[in-house]
């Protein structure tokens, strides 16, 4: 029998070799692993080629808008708990039109995953650079090449104290899928920068390039530093792959909501709407 | 206007201005004024226009005292407490040879004055911080009410911070009333207004609470906001009340945020609000446009101040109608409600709750900064609760979110409650909620299901209210806050023939619309903006064009007084063109 | 239509539809077609429809060749050419009993297929890569174009390649054009166009390149954007030109970003334009208003996509016009051009920057996913250069950025240019561009000083087009990407006493717009969307409402045969019901 | 004579005692001892109670939107590189609203001075917590307090790698003084973050609060280390003051640009468009 998380009979509109197949795989693999009940699932996503995953599994999700997925995941989050919220989408996505949001998602903590899809490229539309290409990377916008400093996703999330970093490479479906569970797993906000390759609009990163450009963390390594995992997300060649960084010690968004301050986490529509509450408070405006 | 002088001369309506500094202390004489004038039994009404700044610059506030429920401003000042000299120059032209300017007369170096030196009174007994108090009380002297309430409030009010406090401010209420009683009696002012005792018991909304209560009623269970004056004010109130109403409240890093946080929410069954002005707003259009593609209901505060850009952060204006209307790009349907008063204002904000949900459609509530500012005693009112808690719908395993349900509104569902998938996406897609590119099959069926709630919420549109003369010859059409103000310079102007035709819905326009406006001989617009937005809206949907246009747009409110001159004036141009 | 079948059954008018993938090589067929006839001196035409998918799925690219220039897509196809099997199921509305369908018959399994095997072909050639000029060359064959030039123009194509490149291309062209010939004679397919060398020589401009080279005219040196289909391919054309023509190109982190790099640029100096979709400009409404409250110069390039949301990305649609009239919050006076051609394009492309420059206002050039992915050759046209490089002023110690001038216009002067503070104030100012609460002083003037722009703009409006009879009874009205079709339906149709009007400018709506469309008997809106958003425009302008639609909103642009036929359907509806 | 720089007759709308009064005379001190040419100047700003900064120099100025003061700088200097252009504005408009700008900013190193007056509340909308403001601070929004966690300008910025990182404080004008003309004068994107105490909606982080929590760090401390400055900059008990990072090895926006590539500085708006250059191009599409 196949995967229970993956939709059946759908036509995935991404090109043949692409490493977002690798990670929808992975992804696959890591719910299974994890069994998660299937209806309390939420995927939610931007725009983007990395950002139509979702279209592609077997759950509830909310494909929104470029840039828009993590406040909305946030929402959703806040007003049902007990929903088990992931949010996958591209480098794009979430690094340029949606860095505002990832900055304060990181701050806010929600129990949330972030799984990204770092192909160093705009894929959608056709292949401008992202704020992760590399500098000399040229595109028909960036005719000169890209100059400016690539974002590196692990070290801003680790200066914003995320309480779950780790990067990953679509190629390591292995590694990658232990991760995908640590994180989901993880109370939090958890970031999984994930490289894939667009073997349409990136002919430099590609799957092999990222295979000589990373290698996997060793056992030893300690996440709970700050300054270390900040030192470690800075190293370039090559990329450790792994949890980089965990902070277990911060307050989670959804449980600061008055509706939950009380431990009870009811969604909000299964509260009744009591008429006597506003009564009450117009009382105080006498 | 004779007649009533010959009558009486005692007032039965006064209007107080206090001036001064932000931070200089308006605001605690304004509060302490409300209470004791409202707990003796008096209609009180108070709006405040302010600078955009946190201390210094000149502000006023009006409140005004009366017989009948007085809700509006009026440019005509009884009764002017200046805190400050700058307060007498901004505000000349509100004042006039019957206005009893009262204040500490060496600060204010103007032979006009009746002197009451706040401060001096409030430090020779004892404490500088009395003066707002002394002020208070001049202010019900003048007026000759609040004596017997004052003390059993000033304790309620300062009880917890122990005996000196209050023995102090009832000596410091106790000297001003009795300087403000000589100032009436030197300049012959009199006032006879009833007491109504059961006005204690009324309620005193801001527009803002009004809007956030009633959001409440409506079952508004999270909101999301970046803060933004006047917008702020509301979300301020639903934060306020959090626990008391579970609400979950969370500022967003910008309005973008906001309003996908909002939509987020609502997909996952929560009843979501945003409450924002127009440059925030110019921020949240996209997800304006998401909500309409995902069929997702929102329900947007919109507190308008004038613009363009950063504009008067901190005044009122009617602008940004034609942004409402059209908002986020692509055709889909929408309802924009505006109540022109504080009962309205939590009656719509609980419907829009309700029609949002119903239709999912984004449903706005456009105020501004005029209408969350200024509040007055209302009558406890009947809360009429909504049939339904929601329009939630359990899933099974079949499922679609996007069926093409006859009547063209689709059961939506919500993750979690159910076996099924709940597939909201930004792209056309099929009934499942999946990306389609089946342009002439499923994808026309969905950009036509959509759109069959323009003519679902035309239908379930309100009606516009008509005040007046039934048989009117003249209408003078407006929409949102400028109900009462309108209603009130009508009475003043004394034209006859003449009515008032309010729009709590400017959105879709109620089918009668342009019956109702066709049936005059003149109609005329008023609006607080500066190219007579609604007019162009009506235009649009009716082809009836309104050329008599009473607009203002200097920041300010009409004032009650001062629209009823230029109605007058622009009825009377009517019948010299026109004839009748 | 039977007159000229008797004439003669040579074709002068041949459309070929190329089918397949995404990435499957439709994109190399179509530019070595395209260079192959016109090279050989006929007209061509070239557009193409495409999924939101950089693999598979199914596109397709429609050309035209014919005598008289074709500037529109045609339902009607000549010449199928399917990559895949897909592709006869999705574009089976298009094809007929006259259609030639040519292709691999092995892999199409389809009776109707002419069988030209191009990858075998390619194959037995000695590389599967020639199957593009294989079946280019059956393209050619079957209409029996471009053998004389094809040797010619590959060698060039293809000469750095090296001489085994050159050769075995020439030879797929050549086995790709006997098999086409052959399928020509086969059916009896007969074309005959008249050679004109001059067309060598002509332009070939896409939309998008039309307004990115018209902005480099009109002095454009700064371009900011987040890529958008289908705005980012006039942003692309301008980095593409950033050396020769000095333009500071950045990608911006957002739209937002962009829109404010756009306004700081002009602010400084520059020659500014945005470039995006409905989605990003929603993102950009603050930034609008933003240059109307700061008077600040912007040309804003709108390509239009269908919404509301992410929509269909790849598709086109007219259903931005609401919005772009409607952006930003507050009230300021704004203007939008929308070219009806690629001459058109270039033109108004220009002159935007002229009008932001001289009136200190948003300019808007409205295109749509159709019109900037069009292209087909023009004749070479003179380049009117501006009178003026800028309206920049050298400033002095006196300087005011926003003095009260008379006319309305404040001179501008930018920093470091002369030796005066250059002020930019996004609050309500004074002068000086200093923030000012002088509410009825000032403030008001600086208000109605805004406001005089709405005046001057539409004094300065260009004035809609009229094509076709000028004793006309029914009129077509359409705006921007429309007019080509309109034009060529028209006369497909036949229709007598009927004319075209074309808006290039759809707001402020030239004075004579009124009267000319009064005159019809019948006006008809054509509009690609839902809800004919320009018609509700005119109706909001002019008060005249237009109750015939043509309105085509599935995501594709108008065919000319397949509007003609509304047209005619109309047109014949106007005579039953209201009698002539 | 009073400085050349400071605007006059001018009504300052600023609270008796807020900390900006004293970033004002700092700043206008620095650009009297750098002597700057006056009329080369450019403030640009957001919208806030700092961001009213520039209306009170002497001064051209680009007071725009909130949190978009940032790309408006990027292009004026884009477009003129001969300006010298400082943003100035608060940590809402900068952290908050702009923060997408912020990171970006960054990322493209435009030579200009980003100096953000840090008094971790939204002084101008009345109190609201801004993303500096403590855990703990409660206002009419935050009822219950902020929970999340600060975000750490100085942090955030080493991470992304900018080019010159300071932190200073309003009561400290001498120090100030000299960070800010090293920022103006370095070339890059140079961020001074400096504290500052909202008197009449900060009621926690008074001048007094942040007298005692910060430092003037020692002379000796090299700020050319990434991973230690990194490390000095999470310090937060007590803040150290000064010159965190720098890094003088980044490509420059506006040198990047094609008009400048020939290292040709004349502003955009001094050269002439040839019609010439346009016929050319139109060749191309023959
Ligand atoms: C507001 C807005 N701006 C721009 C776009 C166009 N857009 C769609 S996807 C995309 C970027 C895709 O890049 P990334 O997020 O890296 O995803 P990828 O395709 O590489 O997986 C852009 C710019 C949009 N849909 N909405
Ligand atoms: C788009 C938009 N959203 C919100 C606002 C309202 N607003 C003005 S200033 C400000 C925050 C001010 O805080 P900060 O930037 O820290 O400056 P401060 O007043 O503290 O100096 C906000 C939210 C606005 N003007 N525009
Ligand atoms: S364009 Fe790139 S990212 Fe998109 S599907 Fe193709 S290979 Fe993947
Ligand atoms: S409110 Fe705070 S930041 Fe604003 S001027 Fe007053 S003290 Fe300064
Ligand atoms: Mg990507
Ligand atoms: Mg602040």
């Amino acid at each position: 029998m196949g995967n229970i998380y993956a939709k059946e009979n759908v036509e995935i509109a991404w090109c043949p070799g692409c490493g977002n197949f690798g990670i929808r795989n992975t992804v696959l693999k890591a719910l299974e692993e994890l069994s998660i009940p299937r209806e309390n699932l939420v995927f939610v996503s931007g725009i983007g080629q990395s950002a139509k995953a979702p279209q592609y599994y077997n759950t509830s999700y909310f494909n929104g808008l470029h840039g828009r997925a993590l406040p909305a995941a946030a929402a959703i989050k806040g007003a049902n708990p007990q929903l088990k919220v992931i949010v996958e989408s591209g480098d794009g996505d979430m690094y340029g039109e949606g860095g505002n949001h990832f900055i304060h998602a990181i701050r806010r903590n929600s129990d949330i995953t972030v799984i990204v899809h770092n192909n160093m490229v705009y894929g959608l539309t056709k292949g401008q650079a992202s704020p992760t290409s590399r500098p000399g990377f040229t595109t028909p916008v960036q005719v000169d090449g890209v100059f400016e400093n690539p974002l590196n996703p692990a070290a801003l999330a680790i200066a914003l104290d995320a309480s779950f970093v780790a990067r990953a490479s679509a190629g390591e479906q292995e590694k990658t899928k232990e991760i995908i569970k640590s994180a989901v797993n993880h109370k939090g906000f958890a970031l999984v920068d994930i490289f894939s390759a667009c073997v349409s609009f990136n002919k430099v990163n590609t799957h092999k390039w990222f295979k000589e450009n990373t290698y996997i963390m060793e056992e030893g390594y300690d996440p709970k530093n700050r300054a270390e995992a900040f030192k470690k997300s800075l190293e370039e060649g090559p990329w450790p792959l792994g949890i980089l960084y965990i902070n277990e010690n911060k307050p989670v968004f959804e449980e600061k909501l008055a509706p939950y301050l009380n431990k009870d986490n009811t969604p909000l529509y299964l509260r009744k709407r009591e008429i006597s509450a506003v009564k009450d408070i117009l009382d105080t405006k006498k | 206007m004779k007649k009533t002088a010959v009558e009486s001369n005692a007032k039965k309506d006064v209007s107080i201005v206090l001036s001064g500094e932000a931070g200089q202390g308006i605001q605690s004489i304004e509060t302490i004024l409300i209470k004791i004038i409202k707990q003796s039994g008096y209609n009180i009404f108070a709006t405040k226009e302010y600078m955009s700044r946190v201390r210094g610059g000149v502000n006023a506030t009006m409140l005004r005292v009366a017989h009948d429920r007085a809700a509006a401003p009026v440019d005509r000042t009884d009764i002017f407490i200046p805190l400050e000299k700058e307060a007498l120059a901004r505000y000349a032209y509100r004042l006039d040879k019957n206005t009893i300017i009262a204040g500490d007369a060496g600060l204010l170096q103007d032979a006009r004055v009746n002197d009451i030196a706040f401060g001096k009174i409030a430090e020779a007994l004892g404490n500088p911080l009395f003066s707002s108090m002394v002020a208070a009380g001049a202010a019900c002297g003048i007026i000759g009410i609040g004596k017997e309430t004052a003390d059993r409030l000033i304790k309620n009010l300062f009880g917890r911070k122990g005996e000196e406090t209050v023995n102090g401010n009832i000596k410091a209420f106790a000297a001003g009333y009795e300087e403000g009683a000589r100032t009436a009696l030197k300049n012959d002012f009199k006032v006879r207004i009833e007491k109504n005792i059961k006005i204690q018991d009324e309620l005193m909304l801001s527009g803002a609470d009004a809007v956030a209560i009633g959001a409440i009623a409506g079952g508004c269970n999270a909101a999301f906001a970046y803060p933004m004056t006047p917008g702020t004010s509301v979300f301020t109130a639903l934060a306020e009340h959090s626990h008391k109403a579970g609400i979950a409240v969370e500022q967003a890093e910008d309005e973008i945020a906001a309003i996908n946080m909002a939509l987020g929410a609502w997909y996952a069954g929560a009843r979501a609000m945003v409450s924002t002005s127009g440059g925030g707003f110019d921020l949240m259009t996209e997800g304006v446009s998401l909500a309409g593609m995902t069929e997702t209901p929102v329900v947007i505060h919109l507190a308008q101040r004038p613009g363009p850009a950063t504009g008067y952060p901190t005044r009122t204006e009617q602008g940004d109608l034609n942004l409402a209307l059209h908002a986020g790009h692509g055709d889909f349907a929408r309802v924009i409600l505006a109540p022109g008063n504080t009962l309205q204002a939590f009656e719509l904000a609980q419907k829009a709750f309700d029609t949002a949900d119903k239709y999912q459609a984004p449903v706005f509530i456009m105020t501004d900064q005029y209408f969350v500012d200024t509040y007055y005693n209302i009558p406890e009112f009947d809360i009429k609760e909504n049939s339904k808690q929601n329009y939630i719908v359990e899933t099974d395993a079949a499922y679609k979110r996007y069926a093409l349900a006859k009547g063209g509104i689709s059961p939506r569902g919500v993750p979690g409650f159910g076996t099924g998938n709940v597939c909201f996406d930004s792209d056309e897609h099929d009934e499942d909620g999946k990306i389609t590119e089946d342009l002439s099959g499923i994808g026309l069926k969905m950009k036509e299901k959509r759109a069959k709630k323009f003519a679902l919420l035309k239908e379930s549109a309100i009606k516009p209210a008509l005040y007046g003369d039934k048989k009117y010859k003249t209408l003078f059409i407006c929409w949102g806050s400028v109900l009462n103000t309108a209603l009130e310079a009508l009475k003043i102007s004394g034209l006859k023939g003449a009515a008032v035709l309010h729009f709590t819905q400017v959105y879709p326009l109620h089918k009668t619309a342009a019956d109702i406006i066709k049936k005059a001989k003149k109609a005329v617009i008023i609006e607080n903006n500066q190219t007579a937005q609604f007019a162009g809206l009506i235009k649009k949907e009716t082809g009836i064009g309104i050329k008599n246009k009473i607009l203002r747009y200097d920041g300010l409110a009409f004032s009650a007084d001062g629209l009823a001159k230029e109605m007058a004036k622009i009825a009377a141009k009517a019948k010299k063109k026109g004839g009748r």
